[in-house]
């Protein structure tokens, strides 16, 4: 059995889990937004500071499990320097690599997200997983929008 | 314990090969062979609904949605893959849009209690049908008495038809909510749904429909049909007891107030407030009868494998079949329409000089199970100008023979009563 | 498919022998045996309630109380069979007062909703405590808000105990309901029920129990506990899913209006109004779980075959060695009373340095089920001071081989995630 | 089966069924009393018109089955010039007849009571045989306390 927990908890994993990135204020962020898992309690914050359409600064603060706390932390080192409608294709990319078969593409380097398939051989984690990026998509689409953001839930 | 393998099954359907797959029918009743003819009360199960929910206990048993270990995962899956599957059943709707109820009469109460009750006032009309069962008539009522809304009737005719002709004179900007029954429970007539609610959305007007009686029985496309919100019960189609669906479109039910509080439907709580999770899980608070919603998937497979054409098909035949023989007993009322077009097969009727509970009881005798009384529709029964009504219907597992042995034993009960 | 006949159990009950009547307990979790701890959540079924439910698929399933045939007769008679076995089993009530819900959360949603909405206003108060279930605190919140009456708390103290030198100054004429948890979920605190409802009697107050934790776990009896109305669920007590009882006194089961509307509930309807029928009916409208009801008296047999004291013996047991084993561990921080007094066996604990999701995962790949969140008490769990806890919750099924397997893989956790 | 059938239906059900006794308006009644069998549809009123304790007159009309409709023929044949007591006293034997196993007592004629006894072997038709009989006792105890009555149900 350890070998699917050892794929679930990668030492990738554990070292973002004690060392999440990103854990930063972003003053005056343009997307903001609170998630939350309301059946388990976790919680997570997300906040982009964009410049001509490239992020900035990415603040992520988490308080929650392991996956959700790394899944959190290779987000804000991935998303940071991209343009928005590249960090858009990531999520997309971070959705299917967790709910369906597909693996990552190999256009380009991924970095620690590779780490997080893992997850899929706990199918109630995969929420876990989602929650940062989720919680993010959905603030960029508000700050698209022109609107404040609600909170967001992953169940 | 494991039911065989799905077959496919030709049209049209063999029903006494599928007799083999529900065990009751096997059983007799004060010494005779068991004839079910309460079909549009609830319907027997085939063995296979019944695996399920033992596979259900004797494997997965756990609560849903608040478990990361694997049995709260598997029940979790089988409970939402039957969400999955009665949205695909009724035309291919959106799985957020299916709430589980313990039933039509729950999920019409939800729809009345609390979505009009707060839309609905005295300027404005819910607009009914003569024919509805007490579940589609008894909330609004209580939402008329409340918001001083009007309630208005559609009649029906000397055919036990809806009298279409007087649509156009009720129908107006101020009715803002027609609730029709897709068939009636007592006449067996089905009704032009999507005509009605054509022309209530042309006023502006929502319509809810309860499908307890055509869900079981014919294809169901709630999108076709033009309803906005829909009920029916897994009992009477194969399926558990204490398990229904309310189908809504997702902007109405986002507008409905949760019914009640507790678990699952809430998103945060603070011991000063809270707030409510998302569609469908708002309205399903607390713990849900997750092995009847689990075994109900078999029942649709069932339902789907003899297709839902085939059995209407069947029963259309066993109509006619069962009011060319009732004809010609002779001395017999027939409540509903007397021919096969857009009927189905709920079949009340009166046998002249005997009431409906004595042969009742007598047809218990011959191990006929029919249902006698106001079936749920008493306003429908003073209309009709009895009290109450003798009812047989049938389903996919009924024959020719199970209409022999009710005109036989008709004929008895005739003689017995010295009519 | 029948089970065996019963057997008298000695007490103490011999949680070895019992386990084979378990059919799921010899299943296998990602190829460890199965070890079940979130019996909190819901609890397995023995064979004879799986096999009453199969039993009453295969010989009576029927619509209940419309019918006049032998089927109805039958499946009537089991359904109100175990309203009987209900009322006998909580001490002796009158049948009149056991009505059938979902689970304890609609019965405590049809308390706050269809009673005290009406009888409450701003003037008023509502007590509760602080370690409430949603579904026990949920309902509370919306009525306040719209009857505009104050929701007070009775608080814990650092024992995980009411402290009940509170309630003197919380209770005055102005409470009007104290709505309080027999068992908590989480702390597996038992709370002394009988001296709550006694001064808020004196005070003129009703008293709601939520009896969803204590009815499986300890023996109850309704009227020497002081209640006015209790809910629980038939799922925690070796009950198949989808049925609860709300008892209630008759006089204040009187006074609330039906929650929903149809068929079974009303006595008389025309088009204009309806009147209702008497308790319980008139508040169990529609067909009803009548399977889940009727195989629920198994559930029931079962229990008192063992005996309610018994259990809670052997859960005193059960808890009182976990705890140990517990505290051997170290780094462990348990949340509810530390001792077997007046405490169940619901157990939740926090490891240092793993997320309960983690840990629950964890647990998961040896077999060992139990829940990890807020167990549907967010607000308790705020004071408590963290986001979610990990909760093991035993039964009589569970023996000290069970605490072993939670121990050892408690302590692998540690080692993997090395902390 | 008929065994069963013919004991139900006995001929003095069915002549009771057919020529019901007590179809009679009584003026001024000082016992009213309606009562309703709501899954089934059936109806009775009941009217007794009292004479220093003694029950003068009956009026007794059924909307039902025979069982019912019989029933409350044989009521009113029985009740007739009874004083008040003794009529309860029936009724509490009818109930006796219909819900356990004792027999009539053989203290006194009970007229053609005896042929209810085959109900019990139908106990859905329980409470038809019933409600006549309730609806009068509840009429009589609606009167004891000085009150108009309800409708009464028998379910
Ligand atoms: C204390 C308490 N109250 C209420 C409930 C709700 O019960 P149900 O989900 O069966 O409605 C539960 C169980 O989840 C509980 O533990
Ligand atoms: C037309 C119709 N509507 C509503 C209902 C109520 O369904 P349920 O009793 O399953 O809630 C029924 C069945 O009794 C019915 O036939």
């Amino acid at each position: 059995m350890n070998d699917q927990l050892d794929e679930l908890y990668r030492d990738i994993i554990m070292d973002h889990y004690r060392t999440p990135r990103g854990k930063v204020a972003v003053e005056a962020p343009d997307v903001h937004n609170e998630g939350k898992n309301p059946s388990c309690g976790d919680e997570v914050e997300v906040n982009l500071k964009l410049s001509d359409g490239v992020v900035e600064k990415v603040g992520v603060e988490c308080i929650g499990c392991a996956i959700s706390t790394a899944s959190g932390s290779i987000l804000a080192e991935l998303v940071e320097g991209r343009p928005i409608e590249d960090v858009k294709k990531i999520a997309e990319i971070v959705k299917a690599l967790l709910t369906t078969d597909v693996d990552l593409p190999e256009d380009r380097d991924y970095g620690d997200l590779e780490a997080l398939k893992g997850v899929k051989q706990f199918p109630v984690r995969i929420k876990c997983a989602l929650l940062a990026w989720v919680t993010m998509i959905e603030g960029i689409e508000a700050y698209e929008r022109g609107e404040k953001t609600d909170a967001v839930t992953t169940e | 314990m494991s039911s065989a393998a799905p077959q496919t099954i030709e049209t049209p359907l063999d029903a006494r090969r599928l007799r083999g797959d529900f065990p009751i029918l096997a059983r007799e009743v004060r010494g005779r062979p068991l004839v079910y003819l309460d079909n549009a009360a609830t319907t027997q199960k085939p063995a296979r609904v019944i695996d399920a929910l033992q596979h259900y206990y004797t494997h997965s048993n756990s609560n849903v949605h608040r478990g990361i270990h694997t049995l709260a995962d598997e029940a979790t899956q089988a409970y939402e893959a039957t969400r999955d599957h009665v949205a695909r059943f009724i035309g291919g709707v959106k799985r957020e849009e299916v709430v589980f109820t313990r039933g039509t009469t729950e999920a019409l109460n939800l729809v009345a209690n609390h979505w009009m009750l707060h839309e609905l006032g005295p300027e404005d009309k819910i607009l009914l049908t003569e024919m509805e069962h007490h579940a589609n008539l008894v909330p609004w009522l209580t939402v008329a008495k409340s918001t001083g809304a009007q309630l208005i009737y559609l009649p029906i005719d000397e055919t036990y038809r809806l009298d279409m002709d007087k649509l156009t004179g009720l129908l107006d900007e101020t009715v803002k909510i027609v609730a029709v029954s897709h068939m009636s429970n007592v006449l067996g007539t089905i009704n032009p749904v999507s005509d009605i609610a054509q022309r209530a959305h042309e006023v502006g007007a929502q319509v809810v429909v309860d499908a307890a009686q055509s869900a079981p029985h014919l294809p169901l496309d709630v999108d076709a049909l033009g309803a906005d919100l829909v009920a029916f019960s897994a009992h009477k189609m194969l399926g558990p007891t204490g398990v229904g669906v309310l189908w809504g479109r997702e902007e109405l039910l986002g507008r409905m107030e949760p019914c009640q509080f507790g678990g699952e439907m809430i998103e945060w709580v603070t011991y000063e407030k809270a707030t409510w999770a998302d569609l469908p899980h708002k309205f399903e608070a607390g713990t849900p009868n997750i092995a009847g919603v689990a075994a109900f998937d078999a029942a649709l497979d069932y339902l789907e494998e003899i297709g839902m054409e085939a059995i209407h098909e069947h029963e259309v035949e066993m109509i006619t079949c069962a009011l060319d023989r009732l004809r010609d007993l002779g001395g017999i009322r027939i409540f509903g329409p007397d021919t096969f077009e857009q009927r189905g097969s709920a079949l009340s009727f009166e046998v002249e000089g005997i009431h409906p509970h004595d042969l009742s009881t007598f047809l218990d005798t011959r191990g006929v199970a029919v249902r006698a009384g106001h079936h749920c529709a008493q306003p429908l029964h003073r209309k009709m100008g009895v009290p109450a009504s003798t009812r047989a219907s049938f389903y996919l597992y009924n024959t020719t023979d199970d209409v022999d042995s009710l005109c036989s034993a008709l004929q008895e009960a005739k003689e017995y009563f010295r009519i």
